[in-house]
């Protein structure tokens, strides 16, 4: 196997806050590899969008990166100097937001916010890094670039501005994209044309890809490997077909059985019992424990990470599995 | 040598005839001159016009002073005095015109080219002291100028110790010394008036050595001022008196109330006693000394000694609190009556003090003060003279040499046509003292009339009319190297300091 | 922002503003200096040795002493006299009083005042918005001085005047704060929710609406009763604030400010300072109240 | 009246205009180019909500489904048309009439947070209505509340706890135990779901089945999620920028959806079973209300748009199997051909 | 743009009108013109001629209406004291109040965002409580008391600078100003200090709370991730946002500090439109407190005009003309 593009080590991002510790990010090891475009899901507040923070560095105060490693190519990315982190921010690893409306800069054109990424890597020229900028533009799709540069974001519309983030990332030609639930603000048919501009540009560069999702079917469309976290962990992982066809941990089946294509049409629907616990208050052992009808008390420990071949879990019960 | 002086007020033209309040008359009479000129006690000495004789009861002949030239070289000829003299009642939009000192004049005359010859209309004793006091223009200059030819210098063009240099609105005037000035020679080159209306910062001023001289320098900084070597006080007991106003010609007054605060039917202001009783409460030298910090003197009568019109026998009233208490016992009112008192509170140094003084005084003395309330002079004199308070405390500054006109108008009985009482805010009215005060004014025998307007202050402030308190004694400071002549009329002008050798 | 909406809590009001008051040092310092102050304030007449505000106690024999003199009858001037020779410990005491007293009074009256205007202006809009909002304009671009001025006149001297005065100079920040707030606030699913209820207007504006668009308005409040003590002080240094035998604080730097550089320096300093820790302290624990209830800035 | 349908949309119009004022009316006299400017929130619409219905409102955002609800549920006025409860018109109504049609018909909007006054209790948010309205004698407000909110799946003893100490889940079911206070017979559901976790959503769906039953009730559920409205409705109505494109049931609509714009919803949906696909959107961008497009409003986003539907408006017309469509292509195809076309012209 | 000029032009025409409305009624109300004009001895008939050659025999309305009209010809009438038309005067003084106040603007600006930048980049440090605690400090001295303890240090205690008047001028390009001038802005120092430290702590706290409220913005972090650097981050994307609210109260407190430089003014003899104005008060100079107020109110609007159209070349998303 060659070496992955990211390998993420027993990553723990914490929140100390004065009313405790939140464990945003506990303990989470995965890979991306290359050209491979992962899915990471989860219910809100399991921990995705920090997981993509950590990597980048960006964590806000008073969070951070409490411990693990982050290698990017091999290299070691935490505890890396913010000046060094400049240099892969951007450039290497590009990251796109979930709210289009809320990513760019209101008061700067688009242009200044392409040109500025451009020279903020590359020593070249302000024609050229407009030039740059211009055809970024045209490679998402947006007809006459060259005029909407000088355009302000709130002359686009939602799915245009998403499509600027995206040529945003793409200036450099990074090796990785984080992409935090890019399409999750906009309407289905703009939704589509984004997921299919990605899909192609992600192929056309070779690019390695962070989808972060709460809906398992637009994992489903594009990934090739699924995570699934849940209270801050990685619960379970896995190719994207077996683990929606096969779903090992409890957590996961549940997700899925949750949404209404689960069912037949008027059927009772079948949500997860309970809630997800206040991330100040998680139960020890696995988190998930409570809202389990597999449950026993080895549970109340904490489950190891189970690796079976290409999938993995963390969960004394998985539902039975067999290699396919 | 240069001068800068730190001044309260500020002119409100250069025209010197556009008003005659005395912020406007500390510009002109340094540029402008009067044929007559006044010493630091209001003594009249002759400056533009050398000499004056009264012909019969209604012809004056009047001599100029010979070599006087205009700052523009031109010489004074009685035209420009005859001009000038006509020209005083025609200022537009004048607020102080000098048109009540031109106003007996029926004819002028040139007989020649340094003498006038004046018809009035009835025979005016005090003829020359009115006309005396118009500053005077030259004709050739004045006569198409407007009052922003004058603001501007173009028409600034006096006969005075000074040139008028530039006027710079809120900030500063500043004046060339005339070295064709037909008087005494001037120790300074340059001038410069600096407007700082504020008491403490023009204190300041001459503390951080930003100005050589100030003028009203507040009571208060006396003490300190003359502590700090390199700075010397001038000072000077001016013929500003200041007076509490009485409510006592009416039947019922606003601000007087039974000790319970509800009002009374009958004002106990109307008798004689009670105001003497009031005047006897008041411990006038223990204002002077703890309010004004010694700037002032006990009075007890308009004018202080020294102006004429003056009379020795009528002294301040002695603080007697138990004289007082049975005054107040005979006119029935042992047990006091509540009163309010009322004040300005930037018209003079310590005016709401003073009025707070005499508050404690008159509760001392059994009197229940409801309340003193200070005001701004606005806001005050408009109330005062629509007689809306019963005991208020204002001031009357005399700048004539008699004390003649401030009597006509504080205490003859009001009558718009006589021109009689016009600042008589209380309607105080006396047949006996209107008619001594007419006889006065009649009179053209200087030495007879003095002696009548002393009569006529005796007589009336037996009745105690008005309670005064006190003259003001006011201020100059300056740095060790300048000198300057505190006078009563309060002026401040570059020529009466000196340098020091 | 589901996941983050525990950490904005919304409590009772007051347990939020006491507990981010007692969670900074500084703002639990001004706390309790605010209290001490207003309680001596109202304990005031129990504490001082001299009741100023009466003149037949007073003598001007013992005008201008300095601190830590004898009086004539043996009462000791602590911070020394001022010109009419009152204890300033107990002119400060009272200045205090009366300061604090009108500061709280018109920012209470001008809140209620601004709100009812602000409330209206916002729900009915339109043209009565308009013509509300155009005179807000007006009353916060007429100089206070002005104002304070011509009122004055027209009623003459007093503390209720003043108080009117500082009224009608602060009703119009209130009105534009409750305006603001409740713009934004109407247009909430809540209020749609409760007309869908048949709930009545007025209901809906004083039951709903209202309690919503209080918390900027109580620091705007408390920030508006530091200033108003400011303005009064500044109409009382220009000489149209309060009755000079009841000094307020600002009236007796005012008086004491002509002697500042004659060497009696107590008359006007020591108010100066009192006036000083006052409005500081209002402010900085209003301030803290500010941040708590900044919603975009959060808890620390 | 019995056979009247409950609820009852016709030819429903909302514009929102702004008024020039007098300004802009004063630039205009000199020459300024300025007019009115008009949003056709909603364009003359036909709906039918029958007892015990469950009616689907999909479409995009700002297509219109929140102006129609709130018209439907008596709230915001219309500009043209009118809404008929139980055969009566709205506007008509007055007095008592109009306060029992205004509580029979409720709403629960997306956002749970902001649906709830954040100061008041549980107990004050679900019991303020009946209260006032005089439904529950003042007493015996406290029990009334604790049932509602056991009903909706609230622990009772919640009720003097404010609304931010609840999760969305438990905020949405304080709205909807609100709702349920003033007796109503149809609930609009504004993208009720939406803000919720998948997990949750299911809870909340499933309650809204369950009260459903309980209760007789209607709803008129509006949503862009298609799956949901796939799951829980009896009927679906399909809108396109102020109009309704088509509508039908959901097996029909979804199997053989015959508007190219419902076809496109469809096509690209996301889902779990349909792995690692290839995207075929639609091209273009939503247009704009302010001005929309002439014709038939889809018409520049269309892969089969012909001349005719640049220049005229496609009427909602039955297209077989109970569906009724708005769309010129199926006179011209016929209704099977037109969405065979559609669907080779995309593959 | 035409219909916003429009607007603002009627709105400016209502606001004058009532302004000059309610001046001429307080004034009129506050006391007699007569009494502080004439000198104290005159007689009967002066004041009669000068009551006369005021025009204050006639009827109110009826002076007020010749005052509308002849304004609306330019004219806004003669000082009672000065006998100067009321314009003259009120522009002979302003050029030292616009040097006054701009300086002081100059001085709160120059001074309040870096301080507002240090504390809002690091709240909470000791710096942050520093600054901002001295803020509250410039919001509770009154500025009477802060003028005079000014003097005292520097003027009387230390003797570094000059209290009072405006000192030497110089000229420049055409302008005067004592700016120019070593003395003139020796004198200047002051009364600007005094003038701008309550605005100083204005800035430092809106740029504080801008820089507190941007910094967790969305953009900010996007502007991260694309690997700028914190500078231009700052410098670029967060102030350009800060400067509308910035430039929104700074155009009101302009004209506030314009209108209310009265205090400062009369205590450093500073010879500006305040003073006039104060001084015009107290001697019921009515005409020119109208025509004082009505500049006044003029230079509100345009000042007004002025930050709306500098707002909408900062802010691309205000379009003149629009309501609200
Ligand atoms: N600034 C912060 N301070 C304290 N806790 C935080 C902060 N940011 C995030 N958290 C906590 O970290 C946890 C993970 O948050 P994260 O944003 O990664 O969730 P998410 O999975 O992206 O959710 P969503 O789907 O809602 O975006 C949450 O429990 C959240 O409460
Ligand atoms: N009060 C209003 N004033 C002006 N325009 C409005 C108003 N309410 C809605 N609109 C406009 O009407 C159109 C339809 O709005 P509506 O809220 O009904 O859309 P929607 O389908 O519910 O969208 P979403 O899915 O985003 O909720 C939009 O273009 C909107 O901008
Ligand atoms: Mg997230
Ligand atoms: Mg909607």
């Amino acid at each position: 196997m060659t070496q992955p593009v990211l390998d993420v080590r027993n990553l723990s991002t914490h929140f100390p806050t004065r009313r405790g510790v939140i464990k945003a990010v506990d303990d989470v090891s995965f890979q991306v590899g290359q050209r491979e475009i992962v899915g990471l899901v989860g219910e809100s507040g399991s921990g995705k969008s920090i997981t993509g923070f950590s990597i980048l560095g960006l964590v806000d105060p008073p969070g951070r990166v409490v411990s693990g490693s982050i290698r990017f190519q091999g290299e070691e990315l935490t505890g890396l100097p913010q000046k060094a982190m400049r240099t892969i921010r951007g450039k290497r690893i590009a990251m796109i937001f979930q709210d289009p409306m809320m990513t760019l800069n209101p008061v700067l054109s688009v242009g200044t916010q392409m040109i500025e990424t451009v020279l903020a890597h590359d020593n070249v020229s302000r024609a050229e890094a407009r030039a740059r900028s211009r055809d970024a533009l045209g490679l998402v799709g947006i007809p006459s670039p060259d005029e909407r540069l000088d355009a302000y974001p709130h002359q686009f519309s939602g799915g245009m501005r998403q499509r600027v983030a995206i040529a945003i990332a793409l200036l450099h030609r990074p090796e990785l994209i984080i992409a935090d639930e890019p399409t999750t603000a906009l309407d289905v048919t703009i939704q589509s044309q984004i997921l299919f501009e990605i899909k192609r540009l992600a192929n056309e560069f070779s690019m390695a890809l962070i989808w972060i999702s709460h809906d398992l079917g637009v994992v489903a469309a594009l990934a090739d490997r699924v995570m699934v976290m849940y209270a801050g962990k990685i619960v379970e992982a896995g190719p994207v077909d077996d683990v929606l066809a096969r779903p090992a941990h409890p957590y996961t089946v549940g997700l899925m059985q949750a949404i209404p294509a689960a069912v037949p049409r008027g059927e009772p629907l079948k949500p997860i019992p309970g809630m997800a616990p206040s991330p100040l208050a998680r139960p020890s052992g696995c988190a998930f424990r409570d809202r389990c009808d597999r449950a026993t008390d080895i549970c109340a420990t904490p489950p190891a990470l189970d690796l079976s071949e290409a999938r993995e879990w963390r969960c004394f019960h998985p539902k039975e599995w067999r290699a396919a | 040598a240069d001068l800068t002086i730190g001044s309260s007020t500020e002119p409100s033209s250069i025209d010197p005839q556009f008003s005659r309040t005395g912020n406007n008359q500390n510009i002109a009479m340094q540029v402008f001159d009067r044929l007559l000129e006044t010493d630091t006690t209001i003594g009249i000495h002759p400056a533009l016009a050398v000499s004056w004789k009264n012909v019969d009861p209604t012809t004056w002949e009047v001599k100029l002073r010979d070599g006087v030239k205009f700052h523009d070289g031109s010489p004074l000829t009685a035209e420009d005095v005859i001009f000038s003299l006509t020209r005083a009642k025609n200022i537009p939009n004048s607020p102080a015109p000098f048109s009540g000192n031109v106003a007996a004049i029926a004819s002028m005359k040139a007989v020649d080219d340094l003498t006038i010859e004046f018809k009035t209309k009835t025979p005016a004793p005090d003829f020359i002291e009115q006309i005396g006091f118009v500053y005077i223009v030259s004709k050739k200059v004045a006569e198409k100028a407007t009052i922003e030819d004058f603001n501007s210098g173009k028409a600034a063009i006096g006969t005075g110790a000074y040139k008028f240099k530039s006027w710079t609105p809120g900030d500063n005037i500043s004046l060339t010394r005339n070295d064709a000035f037909w008087g005494k020679k001037q120790d300074f080159d340059n001038v410069t008036i600096k407007f700082i209306s504020n008491d403490a910062s023009r204190v300041a001023a001459l503390r951080s050595g930003a100005v050589d001289l100030i003028d009203a320098v507040p009571p208060r900084d006396i003490k300190t001022l003359t502590g700090i070597s390199g700075l010397k006080v001038f000072s000077i007991p001016s013929a500003r008196l200041i007076y509490l106003a009485i409510d006592s010609a009416r039947d019922k007054t606003p601000f007087v109330t039974d000790k319970d605060g509800k009002p009374l039917d009958k004002n106990p202001l109307k008798d004689k006693r009670v105001r003497q009783a009031l005047s006897n409460l008041i411990n006038r030298q223990l204002i002077v000394d703890r309010i004004l910090e010694g700037s002032g003197e006990p009075a007890g009568q308009l004018v202080p000694a020294g102006v004429a019109g003056s009379d020795p026998t009528v002294t301040a009233p002695a603080y007697a609190p138990d004289a007082a208490k049975k005054l107040l016992a005979d006119a029935g009112y042992a047990g006091g009556f509540g009163i309010t008192l009322h004040t300005s509170n930037d018209r003079f140094p310590g005016d709401a003090d003073i009025a707070q003084a005499l508050g404690q005084m008159f509760a001392r003395g059994g009197l229940k003060v409801n309340g003193v309330v200070a005001q701004p002079y606005n806001v005050y004199t408009k109330a005062a003279s629509a007689q809306e308070y019963s005991a208020f405390i204002f001031s009357l500054g005399n700048s004539t040499p008699t004390s003649a006109t401030g009597l006509r108008n504080l205490l003859m009985t009001v009558n718009k046509e006589a021109g009689t009482g016009s600042f008589n805010r209380t309607q105080y009215s006396d047949k006996v003292f209107d008619d001594m005060m007419r006889q006065t004014m009649a009179e053209f025998d200087p030495e007879k009339r003095i002696q009548l307007l002393q009569e006529a202050t005796k007589y009336v402030f037996e009745d105690t009319p008005i309670i005064p308190l006190y003259w003001q004694k006011i201020h100059w400071a300056g740095k060790a190297k300048v000198s300057y002549e505190a006078n009563m009329t309060e002026d401040t002008s570059a020529t009466l300091a000196k340098l020091v050798k | 922002m589901s996941a983050l909406s525990f950490l904005s809590r919304e409590d009772a009001l007051s347990a939020r503003l006491l507990r981010g008051i007692a969670s900074s040092p500084k703002a639990l310092f001004g706390g309790i200096i605010c209290l001490i102050l207003l309680l001596t304030a109202v304990l005031g007449p129990l504490l001082t040795p001299q009741n100023p505000y009466d003149l037949a106690v007073l003598d001007i024999l013992d005008a201008k002493l300095p601190p830590g003199s004898q009086s004539m009858d043996g009462l000791t001037y602590w911070l020394g006299t001022d010109g009419q020779g009152r204890d300033m410990l107990s002119a400060m005491i009272y200045g205090l009083r009366t300061s604090l007293g009108v500061g709280l009074f018109s920012g209470i009256v001008a809140l209620i005042v601004g709100t009812v205007l602000g409330l209206i202006a916002a729900y009915y809009g339109g043209r009565i918005d308009a013509l509300i909002m155009r005179v807000v304009d007006l009353m916060l671009g007429l100089p206070t001085i002005l104002v304070a001025l011509m009122l004055l006149a027209l009623l003459g001297q007093g503390l209720w005047k003043v108080v009117f005065a500082l009224v009608l100079v602060q009703w119009a920040t209130f009105a534009r704060a409750v305006r603001s707030a409740a713009l934004v606030e109407k247009n909430k699913d809540y209020i749609e929710a409760a007309v869908t209820l048949g709930i009545s207007t007025p209901r809906i504006l004083l039951g709903h609406l209202l309690p919503n668009c209080l918390p900027p308005l109580i620091v705007i409040g408390m920030l508006q009763v530091a200033n108003a003590i400011s303005a009064e002080a500044t109409l009382s240094f220009l000489g149209i604030g309060l009755p000079i035998t009841q000094p307020s604080l600002g009236l007796l730097i005012a008086n004491g400010y002509q002697v500042l550089m004659s060497g009696e320096y107590w008359i006007s300093v020591y108010p100066g300072l009192l006036l000083l820790t006052l409005v500081f302290s209002i402010n900085i624990t209003g301030d803290r109240c500010r941040e708590i209830l900044n919603p975009r800035l959060g808890e620390r | 009246m019995m056979d009247a349908p409950l609820l009852e949309a016709r030819g429903v119009s909302r514009r929102f205009s702004r008024k020039l004022d007098y300004a802009e009316k004063i630039a205009r006299m000199f020459g300024a180019n300025l007019s009115e400017r008009t949003v056709h929130a909603v364009d003359q619409v036909d709906l039918t909500v029958n007892r015990g219905e469950v009616v689907g409102l999909v479409g995009e955002s700002g297509c219109g489904k929140s102006t129609l609800g709130r018209m439907m549920a008596g709230i915001m006025p219309t500009s043209d048309g009118e809404v008929r409860w139980k055969g009566k018109s709205l506007s008509a109504l007055t007095g008592a009439d109009k306060r029992q049609a205004r509580l029979a018909a409720q709403m629960i909007f997306q956002d749970p947070m902001s649906t709830l006054n954040p100061r008041k209790r549980v107990i004050d948010l679900i019991g303020e209505a009946p209260r006032v309205h005089g439904l529950v004698p003042d007493g015996n407000v406290r029990d009334y509340v604790a049932k509602l909110a056991e009903r909706v799946g609230l622990d009772p003893s919640y009720l003097d706890r404010y609304p931010h100490q609840f999760s969305g889940g438990q905020r949405q079911r304080i709205g909807i135990a609100r709702a349920l206070a003033v007796k109503p017979e149809l609930i609009v559901c504004d993208e009720s779901v939406a803000a919720l976790d998948v997990s949750i959503q299911a809870q909340i769906l499933n309650l809204f089945m369950d009260l459903k039953k309980e209760f007789g009730l209607t709803y008129l559920f509006i949503s862009h999620d298609l799956s949901v409205v796939k799951h829980i409705c009896d009927r679906v109505v399909v809108m396109y920028l102020g109009r309704v494109v088509e509508t039908g049931t959901p097996d029909e609509l979804f199997s053989s959806p015959k508007h190219p714009y419902t076809q496109a919803l469809i096509r690209e949906l996301p889902s779990i079973t349909d792995r690692r696909r290839d995207f075929t959107p639609i091209r273009g961008e939503i247009p704009s209300p302010l001005n929309p497009p002439s014709g038939c409003h889809f018409h520049p986003r269309c892969p089969f748009a012909i001349e005719r539907c640049q220049r005229e408006r496609p009427l909602l017309e039955p297209a077989g199997n109970g569906q009724m469509s708005a769309c010129h292509l199926k006179d011209l195809l016929g209704s099977a051909g037109a969405s065979k076309l559609a669907q080779s012209a995309n593959v | 743009m035409s219909v916003f000029v429009i607007r603002r032009l009627m709105q400016s025409i209502a606001v004058l009108v009532v302004t000059a409305l309610i001046v001429f009624l307080g004034v009129y109300a506050i006391g007699d013109p007569i009494e502080m004009l004439i000198s104290h001895d005159a007689s009967p008939a002066e004041r009669a001629q000068v009551i006369l050659s005021l025009g204050l025999d006639r009827p109110l309305w009826q002076q007020f209406f010749t005052f509308c009209w002849n304004a609306l010809h330019g004219d806004l009438g003669r000082s009672f004291v000065f006998n100067k038309p009321t314009i003259t005067l009120i522009f002979e003084r302003l050029p030292a109040t616009l040097e006054l106040t701009l300086t002081g603007l100059v001085f709160a600006l120059a001074l309040g965002i870096p301080l507002g930048l240090i504390s809002g980049l690091k709240p909470n440090s000791v710096t942050d409580e520093a600054i901002m605690t001295g803020s509250i400090l410039g919001f509770s001295l009154p500025g009477f008391w802060q003028g005079m303890m000014l003097i005292m240090i520097f003027s009387v205690w230390l003797g570094w600078l000059p209290s009072t008047g405006r000192g030497e001028m110089g000229s420049f390009l055409g302008i005067h100003s004592s700016l120019f001038t070593l003395d003139g802005l020796k004198h200047l120092i002051l009364p600007a200090i005094n003038l701008s430290l309550f605005k100083l702590s204005l800035v430092i706290r809106l740029t504080r709370t801008g820089v507190r409220e941007t910094m967790p913005l969305d953009f900010v972090k996007f502007a991260r991730a694309k690997g700028i650097s914190e500078r231009r981050i700052v410098f670029v994307h967060v102030l350009k946002n800060i400067l509308i609210p910035l430039i929104t109260v700074i155009g009101m407190e302009l004209g506030s500090m314009l209108a209310f430089a009265v205090v400062t003014e009369t205590i450093f003899a500073w010879p500006g439109i305040g003073k006039l104005l104060i001084d015009s008060i107290m001697r019921l100079d009515r005409p020119v407190v109208v025509a004082y107020l009505l500049v006044i109110v003029s230079l509100f609007i345009l000042i007004n005009f002025a930050v709306d159209i500098l707002y909408s070349l900062i802010d691309p998303r205000v379009r003149l003309g629009d309501q609200s």
